[in-house]
C-alpha cells in the first residue's frame, strides 16, 4: 500500500497554544477552512433554531393580524431603531476588529473588540429597559393585570407578547455569548496569539457577531414595524 | 480537497466599511420612518425588502461571502431552503384550512 | 368475544370494506416484496456461498436499466396507494348533506355527546344504521382522539377549534369508541360504545329522551347570557340580526369574507373581535370563561335553527327580516325575533 | 493468531495512556467512541428494562401490574430513553465516530475537542433526563403534545425537555464535526466516489442533524418558555395552536427517524460488501439515495398529521411526497440483495445481522407505505400497527446493523475476536424474538388496539402475550452479546488487522489502531471495496 508521510509526525504531540496547527491538521490552511467551514455549518444550525420560532411568529400574525398590529404598535419604535443601530454599529467595530486581525495589528485589534463589546452591552442595557417597560405597562402575558384583560384581545396579543419575549429573550441570550466570546478573543489577543498567518478565531468571532445581528435585522421590522399604524 | 481561494485573506478598505455602514444606518432609519405611514399590504413588503437588503448588505461584506468559496455559499444558501421549506410546507396546512368548507379539514 | 384469535375488525360502516380492501392491496404488494427479497437472499446466500477462503468474486458493472427498474416499478405501485389512499379520505373528509349531526365534547377523560333533539350522552353513542352521522367535535382540555375501530373512522379532537369526521354505520350492534390521542392518566379509561341501531330502534330511544332539542337549550342560554339584548331583530343595527347568518358569508370589516360555520360562530362568541362584520363597532364582550363548549355547541345549534336547512347557501348577511320560519324549533318561547328584554 | 506478542509490544489508543483522566479529558475520536459505547449501552439497558416493564403490564387486560400513571410514565421514559439517549447517537456516536475518520484516512475529525464536548453535552443531558426519571418521571410520551405537555402534565417535563435539549445540541455538534471532516480531511487520493458508502451514510445523517435538530431545539424551548414563564405560544386558551407544535416537532422527528436508519444502512453497505467480498452493486446510486433520503425527508412530516385537523390539502400533499422518500430506501434495499449475486458470501455473525436488517427494515419500510396512505392512516394511526412499523425499522433495522456493526468492527476495536458460535446463536434468537415480540402488534393495531393504553379490551389479549412472551426473547438474545463481549475483552481469540479481509482504510491499520490511526497517512489510489488490493490473510500491521 501506498503511503506518504506528512511533517507533523514529529512535533504535534503536544500542542502549543500559540502554535495554530494542531494535530490532525496538515496544514494551516486545512486547518483556516475547516474553522470557517464548521462556523458556517454552525450558522445554519442558528438559522434554523430561530426559524422554528419565526415559523410560529409568521403563523400567528397571519391568523392575527389586526391584533398583531395592534400590540405592535405598543412597542416603543424610538427605542427599537435605535438598538438596531446600535447593533448595526458594533457589527462594524466588529469587522473592523477582523481587518485588523488580518493586517496583524494587534492593538487595533483590542480597542475594536472592546468598542464591539461596549455597543452589544449597550444593547443588552437598552433591551432591559424596553424590557422593564414592558412590566410596568403590563405587557407582560403571565403577569396580573394584562393590559389587555377582559377583552376579547387579550389572547393573541398575549400571544404577541409571548412571542416578543421568546425570540427577543433568545437573542439577548444569543449577545451575552457573544460578548464571551468576545472576552476570550480579547483576552488572547492580548496574549499574542494571533497573527496576520493565524487569525481565524476573530473571524469566526465575527461571522457569529454579525450573525447574532441578522436576526435582530429581522426581529425589527417583524415586531415593531410591521402594521403598526392600524386603529387601535 | 483544499481550495486555494484565501478567502478571508482579502482585505477590504475602511471605506467600503464605512460606506456600508451608512448605508445600513440610513436603510434602518427609512424603514423605521416609513412605518408609522399607511402603505396597506405594501407594510410588510417594504419592511422586509429593506430587512433582505440590509441582511445582504451584511453577508456579502461583514461576513465576507463577497470572496467566499462556493462550498460556503451553498451552505448559506442551503440554510436558508432549509427554512423555507419549513415555512412553505406549514402554509400547505395553514394556509387551506377550511377550503373544502368542512370545520377541521 | 373473549379471547379468541381474530385477524380483522368487524366491517360496520361504509368506509369500512373500501379501508379493507386497500389492505389487501397493501398486503399482496408488501408479501410480494418480501418474499422476493427473503426469497433472493436465501437463494444467493446458498447458491453463492463462499467455497474457498481465497475466493474473489468479479464485480458487477452497475446495470443502468436495472436501477431504472427496480426505482420505476415501487413508483408505480406508491402512486396508487397514493391514490387510492387518497380517494378514501376524500370520501370520508366530505360529509353528504344530508348528514344527522352530533356534537361531541371530549374531555379528561370522558366523551361528552349532544343529539340534535336534545338527547345528551356520556361514553354511549347511540345512532341509527345506514344514515351518515356527521360528528363535530371540540374539546375542554387536551387534544383527544375519537376512534371506532369498527367503522374504521378516526379524528383528533382539538381545543380551541372544532373537527369533523363522519360514517355510515351498516350493521346494528355494540361497537369500542377508544381515545385514541394520548391524553394523561386514564387515557386507556377514556373508551365507550356505540350503539348502532335499526331505525325504528333509534326512534323508540329518541322519544325516551328528554324534552327539549338542542336548539331549545341553545335558546335558553342565549337568554341566560342575554346575547338578546344586541341581538334583536328589530334594533337600530348596531348588533348584526342572527337571522340566516349561519351559512351565509359574511364580510368582514378590513375586506375579507368568512363563511359562518360552526367555527364561525365559536370565535364570534369566544374571540368576536377576531373577525368583525363589516359596518359593526367591535363592541361585543367576550364570553370566554362564561360559558361551556356545550353550551357553545347549543348557541350555534340555535342560531343555526334561525336559518334555513344547513347546505342551502344564503347570500348575505341578510336585512333584519328573519328570512324564513326557524327551521326546527320554532315554537320554543323567548325565540329570537320576539326580542325578549 | 502468531502475532499476539507484537500486538502487546505495540502502542495503541488503548494502552497509549492509562487513567480515569486519559479518558475523561481525551481528544482521541476513538476513545470517545468507546466512552459513547458505554454510555449509550447503560441508556438501553435502561429502556430497555422499561420496555420489559411495559410488556408485562400488557400482560392481562386489566392495569394490574403498575397504576396508570407509572405506566403513562413508563412508556414516555422508554420512548425518549430509547430515542433521544440511545438510538440517535447509536451509531454515528461510536462506530461513526470510530470509523468515519479512519475510513477517509484522517487522523482524528476535525475538531476533536467538539466532539469530547459532545459526549459530555449527552451525559449531561442524559443527568437531567435520569433526574427526571428518578424524581419521579414524565408523562407526555416521547412527542410532548401541547397542551398536555405544557398546562396539564404535572410531571417532570421541564427536566426531561431540558435534557433532550442538551442532548440535541450533542448530535447537532457531531453532526457537525462529521460534515466539516468529510470535506475538509480526506486523505490524499480520497475523492468523493471513493467514500466508502459507510461515509456517505454518515455524511447525509450528518446533513439532517444539523439541519433538523435546532428545530427541535427551538420548539421544547418555546414548550419550555410555556411551562416555566407561562409565555402562551400553543395554548389553545389564548388562540394558540396545538398543531402548530405539532408541525414543529415533526419537522425534526421525521427527518430524525433517518438519523436513526441512514447509520444503519451505512454499516449494512460495509458488511455485505466484506462478507460477499464484492463492491456494492450501483455504488453511486446507494451513494445518492442516502442523499436523497436526507432531503426528502425533511418534506414528509405532516405524514404524522393526518388526523390532527390539519387541512385536507396539507394532508394530500404530505402523503404523496411521503412516497417519494421509499424510492431510494428501495433502491437500497434491491442494490444490497443484487450485491449477493455471484458473490462469495460467508454467515459470519455480522452478515447474518444483515440478513435480518435488510428483511426486517423491508417489512418495517414496506408498513410505512401503509401509514402513508391516508385513506389507511386514518385507521391505524395512534394504533399499535405504527408501533409495530417504527419497532420494525428502529429495531429490526436500527439495531440489527448496529449488533452488526459492533461484532463485524469489535475485533478492530478491542483487538480480539467474540465466539462465534455463540454470537450466531444470539443472532438467531434475537430475529426470532424480535418477530415474536412485533409480528402480533400489526394485527393488534389494525384490529383497533390503541397505543399508550394502560388497559384494554379482552378480546386482545392473546396477541398481547404472544407480544410479551417474544419481548422475553428478545431480552436473553441482547444479554447475550453483553455477556460475550465482555468475556471477549480477556479470552477472546487476538484478532489480526483484518480478520474478514475487508476493504476499507480502517483494516489497513493494526488492530486496535495507534493513536493517530495510521503509522504513515494513506494516499489513496484505489476505489471503495477493491478486494484485488486486500491481502485477505490475517496480516498484523500492514504499515510496516
Ligand atoms: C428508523 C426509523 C423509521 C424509518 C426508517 C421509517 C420509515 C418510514 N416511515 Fe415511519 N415512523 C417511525 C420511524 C421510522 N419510519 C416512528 C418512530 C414513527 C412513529 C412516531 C410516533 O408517533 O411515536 C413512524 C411513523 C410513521 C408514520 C405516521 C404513522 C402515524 O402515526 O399514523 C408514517 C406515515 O406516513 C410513516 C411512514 C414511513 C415511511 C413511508 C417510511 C419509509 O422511509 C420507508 C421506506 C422503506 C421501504 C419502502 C422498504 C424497502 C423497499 C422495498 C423492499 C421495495 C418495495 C418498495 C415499494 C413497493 C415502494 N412512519
Ligand atoms: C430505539 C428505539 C426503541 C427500541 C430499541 C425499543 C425497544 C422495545 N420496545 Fe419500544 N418504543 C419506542 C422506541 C423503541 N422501543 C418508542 C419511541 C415508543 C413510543 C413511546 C411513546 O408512545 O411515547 C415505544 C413504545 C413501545 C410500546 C408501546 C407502548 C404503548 O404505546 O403503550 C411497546 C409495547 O410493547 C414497546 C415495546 C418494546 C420492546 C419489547 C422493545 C425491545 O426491543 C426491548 C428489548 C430490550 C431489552 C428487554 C433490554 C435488554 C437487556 C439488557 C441490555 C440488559 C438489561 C440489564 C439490566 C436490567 C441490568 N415499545
Ligand atoms: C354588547 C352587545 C352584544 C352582546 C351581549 C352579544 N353580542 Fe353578538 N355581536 C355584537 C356585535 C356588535 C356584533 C358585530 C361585530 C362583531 O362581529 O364582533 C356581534 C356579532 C355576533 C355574531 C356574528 C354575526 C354575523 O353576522 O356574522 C354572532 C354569531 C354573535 N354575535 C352571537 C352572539 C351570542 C351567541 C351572544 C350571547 C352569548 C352575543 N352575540 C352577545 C354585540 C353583542
Ligand atoms: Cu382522551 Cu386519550
Ligand atoms: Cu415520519
Amino acid at each position: 500500500m501506498d503511503t506518504s508521510s506528512t511533517h507533523l509526525e514529529t512535533g504535534a504531540a503536544h500542542e502549543a497554544e500559540t502554535l495554530a496547527l494542531r494535530e490532525q491538521f496538515d496544514t494551516e490552511e486545512q486547518q483556516r477552512d475547516a474553522a470557517t467551514l464548521g462556523m458556517w455549518v454552525f450558522l445554519i444550525t442558528e438559522i434554523l433554531f430561530f426559524g422554528g420560532a419565526f415559523l410560529a411568529y409568521t403563523i400567528y400574525r397571519s391568523s392575527y393580524p389586526a391584533v398583531f398590529g395592534l400590540a405592535s404598535s405598543s412597542l416603543n419604535l424610538p427605542i427599537g431603531a435605535t438598538n438596531t443601530c446600535v447593533l448595526l454599529l458594533s457589527s462594524f467595530t466588529m469587522v473592523m476588529a477582523v481587518r485588523a486581525g488580518q493586517l496583524g495589528q494587534r492593538k487595533a485589534i483590542i480597542i475594536f473588540l472592546i468598542i464591539t463589546m461596549f455597543f452589544g452591552l449597550a444593547f443588552l442595557g437598552i433591551k432591559a429597559y424596553e424590557w422593564t417597560e414592558k412590566f410596568e405597562e403590563h405587557h407582560v402575558p403571565a403577569l396580573s393585570n394584562f393590559f389587555l384583560e377582559g377583552t376579547s384581545l387579550q389572547g393573541q396579543a398575549k400571544i404577541f407578547f409571548s412571542l416578543y419575549f421568546a425570540m427577543t429573550g433568545l437573542h439577548a441570550l444569543h449577545m451575552v455569548v457573544g460578548v464571551g466570546i468576545l472576552l476570550f478573543i480579547i483576552w488572547k489577543t492580548s496574549q499574542g496569539t494571533y497573527s496576520p498567518e493565524y487569525y481565524t478565531p476573530i473571524d469566526i468571532a465575527g461571522l457569529y457577531w454579525h450573525f447574532v445581528d441578522l436576526v435582530w435585522i429581522f426581529l425589527f421590522p417583524l415586531f415593531y414595524l410591521i402594521d403598526r399604524h392600524l386603529p387601535r | 480537497m483544499n481550495q486555494h481561494g484565501e478567502p478571508s485573506h482579502h482585505v477590504d478598505s475602511v471605506r467600503t466599511y464605512v460606506g456600508v455602514l451608512i448605508a445600513l444606518l440610513i436603510a434602518t432609519i427609512v424603514t423605521a420612518l416609513v412605518a408609522t405611514l399607511d402603505l396597506g399590504p405594501f407594510n410588510i413588503i417594504v419592511a422586509l425588502g429593506i430587512a433582505c437588503v440590509k441582511m445582504m448588505l451584511v453577508v456579502l461584506f461583514f461576513m465576507h461571502v463577497r470572496y467566499s468559496t462556493l462550498l460556503t455559499r451553498l451552505v448559506m444558501i442551503g440554510g436558508l431552503m432549509w427554512l423555507a421549506i419549513l415555512l412553505l410546507l406549514s402554509f400547505v396546512d395553514f394556509g387551506t384550512r377550511g377550503w373544502i368548507g368542512v370545520p377541521g379539514k | 368475544m373473549g379471547t379468541q384469535l381474530r385477524f380483522m375488525p368487524e366491517q360496520a360502516s361504509t368506509i369500512a370494506a373500501d379501508v379493507d380492501h386497500l389492505l389487501y392491496f397493501f398486503l399482496a404488494v408488501s408479501i410480494f416484496f418480501t418474499l422476493l427479497i427473503f426469497g433472493a437472499i436465501f437463494y444467493f446466500a446458498i447458491r453463492y456461498r463462499r467455497r474457498s477462503p481465497n475466493e474473489l468474486p468479479a464485480a458487477e458493472h452497475t446495470g443502468l436499466a436495472l436501477e431504472i427498474v427496480w426505482s420505476v416499478i415501487p413508483f408505480g405501485l406508491t402512486m396508487i396507494m397514493f391514490g387510492w389512499g387518497a380517494s378514501i379520505f376524500f370520501k370520508e373528509s366530505r360529509p353528504p348533506d344530508n348528514a344527522m349531526q352530533i356534537y361531541v365534547v371530549g374531555k379528561q377523560w370522558m366523551w361528552k355527546l349532544q343529539h340534535m333533539e336534545g338527547q345528551r350522552e356520556i361514553n354511549e353513542l347511540h345512532i341509527p344504521i345506514n344514515r351518515p352521522v356527521r360528528l363535530t367535535m371540540t374539546s375542554e382540555d387536551v387534544i383527544h382522539s375519537f376512534f371506532v375501530p369498527d367503522f374504521r373512522t378516526k379524528q383528533d379532537v382539538v381545543p380551541g377549534r372544532y373537527t369533523t369526521t363522519w360514517f355510515e354505520a351498516t350493521k346494528p350492534g355494540k361497537y369500542h369508541l377508544f381515545c385514541a390521542e394520548y391524553c394523561g392518566t386514564k387515557h386507556s379509561g377514556m373508551i365507550g360504545w356505540v350503539y348502532a341501531m335499526e331505525p325504528q330502534d333509534y326512534a323508540e330511544w329518541l322519544a325516551g329522551g328528554p324534552t327539549g332539542s338542542m336548539a331549545d337549550a341553545g335558546a335558553r342560554l342565549f337568554d341566560d347570557l342575554a346575547c338578546g339584548n344586541c341581538h334583536k331583530t328589530d334594533t337600530n343595527g348596531r348588533c348584526p340580526n342572527l337571522v340566516g347568518v349561519f351559512g351565509s358569508t359574511v364580510r368582514l370589516a378590513g375586506g375579507g369574507t368568512v363563511r359562518a360555520d360552526e367555527a364561525y360562530i365559536r370565535e364570534s362568541i369566544l374571540d368576536p373581535d377576531a373577525k368583525v362584520v363589516e359596518g359593526y363597532q367591535p363592541l361585543m364582550p367576550t364570553f370566554q370563561g362564561q360559558i361551556t363548549e356545550e353550551g357553545v355547541v347549543q348557541l350555534i345549534e340555535y342560531i343555526k335553527s334561525l336559518s334555513p336547512k344547513p347546505g342551502t347557501l344564503i347570500q348575505q348577511n341578510g336585512p333584519l327580516v328573519p328570512s324564513s320560519e326557524p327551521a326546527a324549533a320554532g315554537a320554543s318561547p323567548g325565540q329570537l325575533p320576539s326580542g325578549n328584554q | 493468531m502468531a502475532t499476539a506478542a507484537i500486538t502487546a509490544e505495540r502502542e495503541t489508543y488503548l494502552n497509549s495512556a492509562y487513567g480515569l483522566k486519559s479518558w475523561l479529558l481525551t481528544k482521541d475520536h476513538k476513545r470517545i467512541a468507546v466512552l459513547y459505547f458505554i454510555t449509550i449501552s447503560i441508556f438501553f439497558a435502561i429502556g430497555g428494562t422499561f420496555a420489559g416493564l411495559i410488556r408485562l403490564e400488557l400482560l392481562t387486560p386489566e392495569g394490574d401490574l403498575v397504576s396508570s400513571e407509572t405506566y403513562n410514565k413508563l412508556f414516555t421514559m422508554h420512548g425518549v430513553i430509547m430515542v433521544f439517549f440511545f438510538l440517535i447517537p447509536s451509531i454515528p456516536a461510536t462506530l461513526g465516530n470510530f470509523f468515519l475518520p479512519m475510513m477517509i484516512g484522517a487522523r482524528d475529525l476535525a475538531f476533536p475537542r467538539i466532539n469530547l464536548l459532545s459526549w459530555y453535552l449527552l451525559i449531561a443531558g442524559g443527568a437531567f433526563a435520569i433526574f427526571a426519571m428518578v424524581a419521579g418521571g414524565v408523562d407526555t410520551g416521547w412527542t410532548f403534545y401541547t397542551p398536555y405537555s405544557t398546562s396539564y402534565s404535572t410531571t417532570y417535563v421541564i427536566a426531561t425537555a431540558l435534557g433532550i435539549f442538551i442532548a440535541g445540541f450533542s448530535s447537532i455538534l457531531t453532526g457537525l464535526n462529521f460534515v466539516v471532516t468529510v470535506h475538509r480531511m480526506r486523505a490524499p487520493g480520497m475523492t468523493w466516489f471513493r467514500l466508502p458508502l459507510f461515509v456517505w451514510s454518515h455524511y447525509a445523517t450528518s446533513l439532517i442533524q444539523v439541519l433538523g435538530t435546532p428545530v427541535i431545539a427551538v420548539t421544547l424551548f418555546l414548550v419550555l418558555c410555556e411551562r416555566l414563564f407561562h409565555l402562551g405560544i400553543f395554548d389553545p386558551a389564548l388562540g394558540g395552536d396545538p398543531v402548530l407544535f405539532q408541525h414543529l416537532f415533526w419537522f425534526y422527528s421525521h427527518p430524525a427517524v433517518y438519523i436513526m436508519v441512514l447509520p444503519g444502512m451505512a454499516v449494512i453497505s460495509e458488511i455485505v460488501s466484506t462478507f460477499s467480498r464484492k463492491p456494492v452493486y450501483g455504488y453511486a446510486f446507494v451513494a445518492f439515495s442516502s442523499m436523497a433520503i436526507a432531503v426528502i425527508g425533511f418534506l414528509v412530516w405532516g405524514h404524522h398529521l393526518f388526523v390532527s385537523g390539519q387541512s385536507l390539502y396539507a394532508g394530500l400533499v404530505f402523503s404523496f411526497l411521503s412516497y417519494f422518500v421509499a424510492i431510494p430506501s428501495a433502491v437500497k434495499v434491491f442494490n444490497w440483495t443484487a450485491t449477493l449475486y455471484r458473490g462469495s458470501i460467508s454467515y459470519d455473525t455480522p452478515m447474518l445481522y444483515a440478513f435480518g436488517f435488510i428483511g426486517l427494515f423491508t417489512i418495517g419500510g414496506l408498513t410505512g407505505l401503509f401509514v402513508a396512505s391516508l385513506g389507511m392512516d386514518v385507521h391505524v394511526t395512534d394504533t399499535y400497527f405504527v408501533i409495530a412499523h417504527f419497532h420494525y425499522v428502529m429495531v429490526g433495522g436500527t439495531i440489527m446493523a448496529y449488533l452488526g456493526g459492533v461484532h463485524y468492527w469489535w475485533p478492530k476495536m478491542t483487538g480480539r475476536m467474540y465466539p462465534e458460535g455463540f454470537a450466531k446463536l444470539s443472532a438467531l434468537v434475537i430475529f426470532i424474538g424480535f418477530n415474536l415480540t412485533f409480528f402480533p402488534q400489526f394485527i393488534l393495531g389494525y384490529l383497533g388496539m390503541p397505543r399508550r393504553y394502560h388497559e384494554y379490551s379482552q378480546e386482545f389479549q392473546l396477541l398481547h402475550v404472544l407480544s410479551s412472551a417474544g419481548a422475553s426473547v428478545l431480552a436473553v438474545g441482547y444479554i447475550m452479546p453483553a455477556i460475550y463481549f465482555l468475556w471477549s475483552l480477556r479470552y477472546g481469540p487476538v484478532a489480526g488487522a483484518n480478520p474478514w479481509g475487508a476493504s476499507g482504510l480502517e483494516w489497513r491499520t493494526p488492530s486496535p489502531p495507534p493513536t493517530h490511526n495510521f503509522d504513515r497517512i494513506p494516499v489513496v489510489t484505489f476505489d471503495a471495496y477493491d478486494y484485488s488490493t486486500v491481502i485477505p490473510t490475517e496480516v498484523n500491521d500492514v504499515g510496516h
